[in-house]
């Protein structure tokens, strides 16, 4: 599908359609009902240096329109990612994402550093916002400065580009972006979850054993192409957006707020084959909208001209 | 092989208080491969619930391509369930899991249910039978107001049925049978809340077992990493299982409750 | 009913239900569904000192479980409010919490001084969290020390207890939280609407008028929780809580998060009878938990014990 | 007064093209004043849709205590209404707002409806009719197929259709009609879409006219300043009138569109 084909920094996509990370495992799973060629790229599950088994269960709760999870960042880890699971998906066609976490600097950059050698790794995105972790995590998530530099640092070792994922759990996301931006990032990834909590009717207690966890789902559209809105104006770094994405109208949303490409997350867990499915109902969409190609609605709400993945490849 | 179908509802009953039997037409059923299975069930087409909710497959019937389902309405979608008429279809994801394993030999096998546990051991039950085991069943419910299939479960076997207020049967918890009547078995099979597992675990300890666990579930396929849970010869390490696809039924003594 | 009155300050409540400011106007409508006076107390619409019209419409955009308003602070000034609104509003035996808006320093305190003279305001609402407007507001509730001074300044002209209405759009609740506590608020309500947006598939342009709006209703209640779960344990003063609350069961949520009243906002545009339902849906709902007072459930999912509003008022 | 009712589907037709007409049985339906008042409709009992759909009543029957809406299929809520079948229950509340004023003198009125504006036209028609008023109708419409209730205007009196496409009546708009009809009133009635209500406030300069607005709504009775709009005497002011709860009807000239 011509219509569909993006060149973002370091992803050659056949379309800008793309599981999210922690909802696609390593597709293992997912490459039950489709092939997973079909797909523009694979953001996998966080890695860590270390495997990590994650927090205590119950992980996951429903809300309103919403769901909550605190998985915890279970992974393999490092090695059994490079082992196992990404020569597993090297059978595919199609661009992996590896999402890099970690709870101090020298993690982040031990994991980008081998990650980004593996030969189907095409780029990374650096998770500075999960909201699940006790350590680390959140400052890297909120201080712009410190942010900039774990990016400055992760770069230096990264054989590819770089993604950063924005928390939306900020006073002003635009200076995230911007200090990023300024710390040598490729691209942006957002958003990662809203920071919520759900509690027990008859306990009284937090239905999550973590007590808190990441808020995403269809809730949380309206906050992600928000800020996708207000940061596509302000940075000049290819954004690929995320946040209750369940349809194409919703990923036609998310190029008009300003995003270069999108990724879905908790839809796959109601619908396995949400993914091929928007893939397949964007073209007519596109027609119906009367466009040639999806990247000329990047940028579409604040006035933004034609393909917005040119100056940025 | 999982597949994602809307299936046809043949009839929706409610069987007890606040428990409902559902039975659905499909080629799903064709893909079933053991009792213990379960199905991811998509109520209403919105995003109201939102996420899908795990129910285990009490029975089926390959000829009629037919499954049933019994449920205890409780929270918002399961209530929102019981609204489905019949001729109307149900968006069902499955079959999931790896089911209890009912190996040929002919031996004598004891099944334990607690709850909204039993369904599914209605459906191992027959089909131990069918493979020529002898079975015994014990069932614990609230009391008898929520408690159904104790006829059907008599048909296959011995049924001891206990309630916690006495209403029907003797009064008590199914380890309460257990330690009275001492039944003998080769085998048990159970499925039920946590704590009775647990309780089971100690009190059959020794004994060869399967037991069926509950979990929070997300994708309900192996992706997500909601549903883990340590091992027993691992209970702090990074090794672990899903209960949405290594499980819902393990070897007794597996996994750290 | 004696298990839902409650005492906070300035705050004589029958019961800990009331209507969130700019969902009621100033009563007047939903008097016509029942008697205001069976509500525990109501938040008035925003009070500027000048008349405003606010922003050009469309004002409401629905997202999936919520809506995204701009308003713009719409209302009759403070002297249409003294004149008009307030004398109505004294034909019922009802507190009244008076919203105080501004976009400068002096335009609060003017607002606070006159208002707070009125004889049925027995608080204020002091709105530093308004996403709608575009001068001030967002630093007086994005920046700790501004929201303090704004506190400290307002405090020293009221003549009635002081409430500070936080602003979710912040990287750190429990900071602004802490500030406005150290400035002299006598207590916290939260949580104002999440900044959101919603874009038209046909033209891809913002729905609303002034392009962002505040995300309310079902959809923001986690987010809420948490952070009523969080700033509830850090400061010392009662929290009325609010944010997609419809039923009894999202009220007792509220209180085990650490709330000790709460308010309805976007739920009476569903069910203009929602706060009086609510209130008689409370007690059987109490009984069946096994309580005799609604504040033992104060903070439940953080183990606080007993009745929170003893030590504030 | 205004009630909140659970009202009985009497009927739920499709009259045209993604059109639908939906009657209505209830209490509320005693409490309209006038023509042109609308109900706040309520699609589904859970948070998807959120908000209530604000729909014109397009006409009602005291003595049955019956009401008509006449609505397009267009976004999430009322495609999700289109299900609703006989005998089942729509939450609706109403009437709201302040319909058209129909004075007793005999005098001639000219009707100017566009697509989904042209149902209150048609209560307020009969209206006039049965207090003596002569009526002619000015119907736009996009084509043929999306087009309603031309021979039940007819009944009442002279009626013209435009289509955009001419697949009906004359080619073009409402205007159109006039400019070459010229047709002679002393008041007119417009509800459609606002650019043809401006159309007509221009081209009727002069005339003694009532129009009904749309505004995106949040509680639909005046109390969130969702619905508000500029006075033309006081264009950049902050005096204001809500649609909701002053309106949908005002007179001609009144309101900046
Ligand atoms: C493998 C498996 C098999 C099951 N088989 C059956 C069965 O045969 N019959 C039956 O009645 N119940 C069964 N359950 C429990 C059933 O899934 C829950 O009762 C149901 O999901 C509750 O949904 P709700 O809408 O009533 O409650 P809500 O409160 O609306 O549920 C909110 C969220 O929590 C989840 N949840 C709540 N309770 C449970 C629970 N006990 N286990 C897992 N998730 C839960 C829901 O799935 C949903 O995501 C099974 C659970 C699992 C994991
Ligand atoms: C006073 C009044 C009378 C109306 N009478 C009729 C009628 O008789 N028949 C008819 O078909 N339509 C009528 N409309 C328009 C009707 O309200 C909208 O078409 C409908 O709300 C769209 O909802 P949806 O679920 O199809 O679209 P969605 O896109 O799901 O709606 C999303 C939100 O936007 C609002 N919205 C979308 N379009 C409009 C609009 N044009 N006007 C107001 N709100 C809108 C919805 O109410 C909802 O809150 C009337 C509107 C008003 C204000
Ligand atoms: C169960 C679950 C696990 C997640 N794990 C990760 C993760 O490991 N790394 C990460 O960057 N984001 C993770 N996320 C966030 C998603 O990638 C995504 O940013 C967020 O869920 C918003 O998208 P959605 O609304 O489509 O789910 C996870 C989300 C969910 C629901
Ligand atoms: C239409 C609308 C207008 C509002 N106006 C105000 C306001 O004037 N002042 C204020 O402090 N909050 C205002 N709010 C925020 C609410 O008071 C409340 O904090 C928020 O909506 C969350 O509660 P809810 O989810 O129950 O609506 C408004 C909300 C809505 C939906
Ligand atoms: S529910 Fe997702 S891994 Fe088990
Ligand atoms: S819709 Fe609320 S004031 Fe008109």
């Amino acid at each position: 599908m011509k219509s569909l084909q993006i060149e973002l920094p370091g992803l050659s996509l056949k379309n800008p359609v793309m599981p999210a990370s922690g909802c696609f495992g390593f597709g293992r799973e997912y490459s039950q009902f489709y092939d997973l060629s079909e797909l523009g790229a694979i953001m996998i599950k966080a890695t860590t240096e270390e495997a990590r088994f994650g927090n205590p269960t119950p992980r996951v709760a429903e809300t309103n329109g919403g769901m909550l999870n605190a998985i915890g960042l279970q992974n393999p880890g490092l090695t059994g990612v490079m082992e196992n699971e990404l020569p597993w998906l090297s059978q595919f066609d199609v661009p992996i994402i590896a999402n890099v976490a970690g709870s101090q600097v020298e993690d982040y950059v031990e994991v980008a550093r081998v990650i980004s050698s593996a030969e189907n790794v095409t780029a990374l995105e650096l998770n500075i916002s999960c909201p699940n972790v006790k350590t680390g995590g959140i400052a890297f998530g909120t201080i712009p400065e410190v942010a900039k530099e774990l990016t400055e640092k992760v770069k230096e070792v990264s054989q590819v580009p770089l993604y950063v994922k924005l928390s939306p759990n900020v006073s002003n996301i635009v200076d995230m972006a911007k200090a990023v931006e300024a710390g040598g990032a490729d691209g942006l990834t957002m958003i990662n979850t809203l920071l919520g909590m759900r509690l027990d009717m008859k306990t009284g207690k937090p239905v999550l054993a973590n007590k808190t966890g990441g808020l995403s789902g269809p809730a949380i559209k309206p906050v992600a192409i928000r800020m996708i809105y207000e940061v596509s104006q302000q940075v000049d770094l290819p954004i690929i957006g995320m946040g209750g994405i369940q349809s194409a109208e919703d990923v036609i949303e998310y190029f008009y707020a300003g995003a270069s490409a999108i990724a879905v997350g908790t839809a796959n867990f109601v619908d396995p084959f949400v993914c091929q499915r928007i893939i397949n109902e964007l073209p007519p969409l596109l027609e119906e909208l009367g466009v040639e190609h999806i990247s000329q609605l990047t940028g579409r709400s604040w006035g933004k001209h034609e393909s917005s993945t040119v100056h940025s490849t | 092989m999982i597949v994602n179908e809307n299936m046809v509802v043949l009839s929706h009953e409610r069987i007890a208080e606040n428990i409902y039997e559902l039975v659905l037409q499909g080629n799903l059923v064709d893909e079933i491969k053991a009792p213990g299975q379960f199905v991811h069930v998509k109520v209403g087409t919105g995003i109201d619930p939102l996420l899908r909710r795990p129910i285990s497959i009490a029975s089926h019937d390959p000829e009629q391509h037919t499954m049933t389902l019994i449920y205890r309405a409780e929270g918002k979608g399961t209530r929102l369930l019981t609204l489905v008429d019949r001729s109307e279809r149900v968006d069902v994801l499955g079959p999931l899991g790896n089911g209890f394993s009912v190996e040929g030999q002919r031996k004598t096998a004891l099944l334990i249910g607690g709850g909204i546990g039993v369904p599914p051991l209605y459906g191992l039950s027959r089909k131990l039978v069918e493979n020529g085991w002898a079975v015994k069943h014990i069932l614990g419910f609230q009391n008898e107001s929520v408690s159904f299939y104790e006829d059907k479960f008599g048909e296959l076997g011995l049924t001891y049925v206990a309630t916690v207020d006495g209403s029907l049967g003797s009064e008590g918890f199914v380890t309460d049978v257990i330690s009275e009547e001492k039944p003998d078995f080769d085998v048990f099979y159970s499925c039920g809340p946590t704590p009775m597992l647990k309780a089971l675990e100690r009190q059959l300890e020794g004994k060869r077992g399967f037991i069926s666990l509950e979990e929070r579930m997300g994708c309900g396929i192996g992706a997500c990493f909601a549903c883990v849970c340590h091992k027993q010869d691992d209970p702090e390490g990074s090794s672990y299982v899903k209960v949405c696809s290594d499980g819902p039924v393990f070897p007794v003594g597996a996994v750290l409750l």
